[in-house]
């Protein structure tokens, strides 16, 4: 089993979840986050003070797989979220040793 | 003598008054756990339009035909808006019914806080039309429309019992027919976002100007008066209702400044065009007091009045009628249309007292009986009863009675059109 | 007679009035995404400024010069604020300019629902004064200020052409100019935080008693009716508009209620002093269900119609002004300062209808042609255009027009002050 | 002559007024960071109840009693609402009673804006109460009661020196004394929810009305002119702030947007039943610009003016106060209860201008002095102090101060009920 | 040390801490996340246009754990967690490698 | 490969930023957590009725780097993020696999 963890851009996520299933994927977790590296944030201003803010908004996508999917997995994420863009973001892979699913109690693949 | 400076406040009264409904949605609406927001809402706002049609085809009728007859229903005289333009006294009867439409519209809506989270939205249409036909109407003609409690000689200058013991009453027969919410009480179920609560209990504040001031029909001083003892017992509920709290809970909290005011601004409607001097501070501050100590009853006696309607409306409403038999003024009284009486502590001893106290077990036991009525014939006949499935209270009334959330901030878009 | 009670009514009328432009801002801002949320608030709240300026320097004297003379614009009588103050008459010029200073204001600000997360804010600012002066100065001119069209014998009471059908005339051209969103239809954008149009919707109702019943200019009998028929055209309307949308789409929505209510405001302004009896329920009614229809067809015709100006203040308002040449009574419309005129329906023939008609296409005519000749000029005259880039539309107008963020929640602070 | 459309005015615009405050709160709660909102709400919705109980107790018979006696104070006339309620003008004295007890609540209130986010709450009512009396009864009554200031010849039509110089004097006092909030002026501090802010304006604009054009006590030229001024002076003052922000910071914002308007409204204040024609554009514009300029200066000096309450209430209040030596216009000045008089630049000399001078320092140094001197007394005195822990300023007030949230809109709900 | 991650309903949130203390857990970190998957979403109506939303409010529940712990934590979570009905979620286990206190500089075992 | 997770206090956020900064790491991913453990929760009250919550605001920074840099980004992160009173948070480190930018395709110590 493997853990994909992607951050992508927010409005990417459509594409993402749709390329996705095309790779047979059923299940996946996302969540807000905020990233900071090349990309550039913004800057906001109140009653004359400036204020940088370096954070940008990102959305994180989780999908555990099996360990034969993962590269197909990667390249499906990679593929879809790529708008040739400074912050386009990154994916990454770690282990999982061992998964459940909550309602039955199925271990392993049948978990996913 | 012209009319149109009486005119203008009474205008302006009924837009005041009307606004309180939006307020009221606001006051219950951030009380409410997010995911019941909109359908919060969107009860009050439906009374708005329902009532109103309701109140023009037959409602006003019913409650103010027949003036004066010391009986117990008005008639069709007015129904379906007839006869309510005269030119020569400037539309006086439509300018009448409008403003006491803005009274019909919000006193069913004063449930929505006991019944929050879990009455059906269809259930909810039924109960709101027929509660203001065979309640509404009728314990507003008893008062307002010279009916039999009028002629007793018992007095509710805005609506004390009309508006709040009849409200209250109806709010607790719902919640003993429907039922806890799921959870409650181990479940917490903290206000969603106080701030439209605060926001909702100024603009409450703000237009009961014109639902106690208002109701002097005139722009005379019984309405200044009234406008004065409205602000001042507010005031005084507030820092009554902050100082037990602050007692035993150990902090003074922006839900119990907003509910205080409100508990003071019930109180003292029944009583704001016949009191004077120091009165509505008294009035305000022990209605500030008790109505806190009223709204820890619920959970001694396990009946989820989910946002304290029978604390507040029904204990508040009974505090001012009551009082007002101690602290009835007939100097002021005598400028309205009533008789001039006094009260228990102004020298008038207690026959005041006892016809309060019968106007208002009368206007509870009738409302807690037909609202009963009314629910439990509609739970026996609407195909869906009238309270949701546990799978839709867990989802919340938002996204199943209206398909609709009320917070999408997040950067996070993944919805798509079908 | 003393004029202190018709200014205690118009004074407060002027001010329930501005109060809507706020309450607009919100009405429109709760449906947007959150990132354009401060861009909509801001095109609102400016026009409250700039407008007042333009108005006090020129327009009112543009719109109420001349009055009487049955043509197309008036004159520089009262330009500069001149001679509006008149001790004997209470100021009555004056009150007039202010009155009219907020329906100048309002009016403009309508079109913003239609042109929602896309325009700059710079080309908005110059669209809003330069429409002010050349649409909405002249076309107030044919009716309110007695020029070519109050001369014909077409009837607005408070704006149902002047005020409804221009804006929506100009929405109408303006998104076909401004093209699309990015990603519209495909992409969902739905409210971000509909509370904020609930809010909205009700201060709108509450203001609207000061548009219509203020519209009578004195607190007669015809403000009372006007008043009347202000809430009941409204709640109809919202009933209207929840039927057809429960059966078609299966669920009575809040923003269904907050546009059905909206949608009967319009229809009845034109109508609101003229009508009376069960008539504003008809009036409303029709708007609910025909506004709800007409927003559906922007899907169709393919123009992004954001927030649904065109379906409810261009269809709302044309409705409103033709069903006038139906409804229009003149035992009411005898008490006002036009002449007593019947519809279709009273027996009045088809005259009133013709003069309706034209007029509302006049209107029409008029402010779609000039809307779309302002901003071809701007768009061919302002370096960067009338429109955001794709980039900025992608961040929000907040952060792009404005160096603002609407909602800072979150318990992450990362900012540096510079 | 009748008075009810005197009347109906006065008690429309004392709700108007009434209103302001909840208005402020959130004016002042969206630019706040989201752990204080409620702590921000509440010190403002307190003194709806403070300040009313104070006011018919004592505090009305202070400022206002003895009238007209050119002195430094009122007497016990009116205490304990004693003498209020006269009949045969309407109740007239309880008219003006409960209209300044709105004036005298929302001027402590207006200092919350400077000390946000680190007075301890009970400190906030000591202070409240005492500054009432202390500061705001004897002032109110130098230049409102017919004291010294008025006995002069200063003027002040609706509150620059009474309300704003006095609460801004208070305002910077209270910053030096309290100090700084933790992290200040490095850690940014940016406004939670802007929307709240702008609604905040948007219901201060609409009761400022009231506030204005109410002042002159009856429904006469007098408050036409004043409401006329005072939309102006808003109107113009946010053009002006918003251009000098856009040429110094390359945008224009919402919150400048509001803020202008707010400067306008306290600069037209104590001129707008004075003035006339285009003086109020000139004034609001002067206004707009400067109060801009104004609130940079704490970041020189190294106060704490959290949102900016100097820059915009003492400074407004002083543009105003002073440029009514320059633009009074005795046709209008006429029709109210003062002396006519002229400014220089309508032919009257520097008289005025002179007096207005003694006035506004004569405010400043009294309330700057006396404010002081309360706030240390309550720090020697005061258990815990006036401010907050460190550990209390990081929770934020709503918590430690309230035991309260503002938002708790996610799904995660982890709460146990005791 | 073992980072066990779960995936569950948000109002099963208590009764999974709850369960957590008993097994002798006195940490954890959750934070709030949509999930996709076999559970189906919802529908939105805006002005006769109709809106799918697949994703539904999840919580992530993360509690580091020493690597004998592992199972029994799992164990407790999932039975927490249970409703039986689907979306119920799941449980994955990944590892480890080191665990610093920040406050104290305390690592492994002892960070807990 | 490693990912370097730390929880830490909300207000330490900037100062971890700055710390990891200066140990040459130029991206990092953040979000909004709450946070179970030997720090006190607190307590509300509405309308007489008392509330306990146990959770606290916490920030959850996640770094991928550099297996050699995993100990100096730990130690900079654990340094800049103490402030010795309980509830300062952990930091935890666990292997990844593989890392891909997705804007270019890069892959391993480019990726970052
Ligand atoms: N070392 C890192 N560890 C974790 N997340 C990172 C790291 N570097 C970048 N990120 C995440 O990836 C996002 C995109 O990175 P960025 O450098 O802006 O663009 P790109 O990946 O296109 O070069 C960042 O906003 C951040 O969320
Ligand atoms: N492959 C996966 N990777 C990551 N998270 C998953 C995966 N599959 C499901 N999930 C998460 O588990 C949740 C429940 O899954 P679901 O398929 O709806 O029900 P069940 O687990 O009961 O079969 C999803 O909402 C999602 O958050
Ligand atoms: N076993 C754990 N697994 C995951 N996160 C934990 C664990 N224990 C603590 N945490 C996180 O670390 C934070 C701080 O822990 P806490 O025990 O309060 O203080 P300290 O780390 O200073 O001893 C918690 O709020 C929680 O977010």
């Amino acid at each position: 089993m493997k853990l994909v963890t992607a951050i992508i851009k927010p409005h990417k996520l459509d594409d993402v979840k749709a390329s996705l299933g095309e790779v047979g994927v059923a299940g996946m977790t996302v969540s807000e986050v905020r990233g900071f590296g090349r990309q550039r944030g913004h800057t906001e201003t109140y009653r004359g003070a400036e204020y940088t803010v370096d954070f940008v908004p990102k959305v994180r996508v989780e999908v555990v797989v099996d360990d034969g999917d993962a590269a197909k997995v990667v390249e499906a994420i990679a593929g879809a979220a790529r708008t040739d863009k400074i912050g386009d973001g990154k994916v990454w892979v770690t282990p999982v040793e061992s998964i459940t699913r909550i309602r039955t109690g199925e271990a392993g693949a049948d978990a996913l | 003598m012209d009319y149109q400076g009486d005119h203008a406040w009474i205008l302006t009264s009924s837009a005041l008054v009307l606004f309180m409904t939006p307020g009221l949605a606001f006051f219950y609406g951030g009380m409410v756990r997010s995911k019941n927001m909109l359908g919060m809402l969107m009860q009050n706002f439906f009374s708005m339009g329902l009532i109103s049609v309701i109140w023009g085809v037959v409602g006003f009728s019913l409650a103010f035909g027949n003036f004066g007859d010391g009986g117990l229903l008005g008639d069709f005289e007015f129904a379906w808006m007839r006869d309510l333009f005269d030119p020569s006294s400037g539309a006086r009867p439509a300018l009448d019914m409008i403003y006491q439409a803005t009274f019909a519209i919000i006193t069913p809506a004063l449930i929505t806080g006991a019944i929050a989270d879990r009455m059906r939205f269809s259930a909810w249409v039924w109960f709101l039309g027929l509660w203001s036909i065979l309640v509404y109407s009728p314990v507003a003609h008893w008062v307002f429309g010279g009916g039999w409690m009028a002629k007793m000689g018992a007095l509710d200058f805005a609506g004390g019992a009309v508006v709040h013991i009849n409200a209250g009453a109806a709010a607790l027969a719902a919640v003993i027919i429907l039922g806890k919410r799921k959870g409650w009480p181990k479940t917490a179920m903290p206000p969603h976002m106080l701030p439209w609560t605060l926001l909702g209990a100024g603009i409450l504040w703000f237009g009961w100007f014109g639902f106690n001031a208002g109701s002097a029909g005139l722009a005379n001083g019984q309405a200044v008066q009234a406008f004065v003892n409205t602000n001042m017992a507010a005031a005084a509920a507030m820092l009554g209702w902050l100082a037990v709290e602050r007692l035993k809970d150990g902090h003074a909290t922006t839900l119990g400044a907003a509910s205080g005011a409100v508990a003071g601004l019930v109180a003292i409607t029944p009583c704001a065009g016949f009191v004077s001097g120091m009165s509505p501070f008294y009035i305000g501050a022990a209605a500030g007091v008790i109505c806190y100590l009223a709204i820890q009853l619920k959970f001694k006696l396990q009946y989820d009045d989910s946002l304290d309607v029978v604390g507040v409306h029904l204990v508040g409403g009974l505090v001012g009628s009551l009082l007002l038999g101690f602290f009835a003024d007939d100097v002021v009284n005598a400028l309205g249309q009533y008789a001039a009486v006094d009260g228990v502590f102004t020298g008038g001893g207690w026959g005041l007292f006892k016809d309060q106290a019968v106007a208002s077990f009368a206007t509870f036991g009738y409302s807690f009986a037909m609202s009963a009525i009314i629910l439990l014939g509609l739970k026996a006949v609407l195909p869906k009863g009238i309270r949701v499935t546990e799978d839709e209270e867990d989802q919340g009334l938002d996204l199943t009675q209206h398909a609709e959330v009320s917070y999408a901030l997040g950067d996070m878009g993944s919805m798509a059109r079908e």
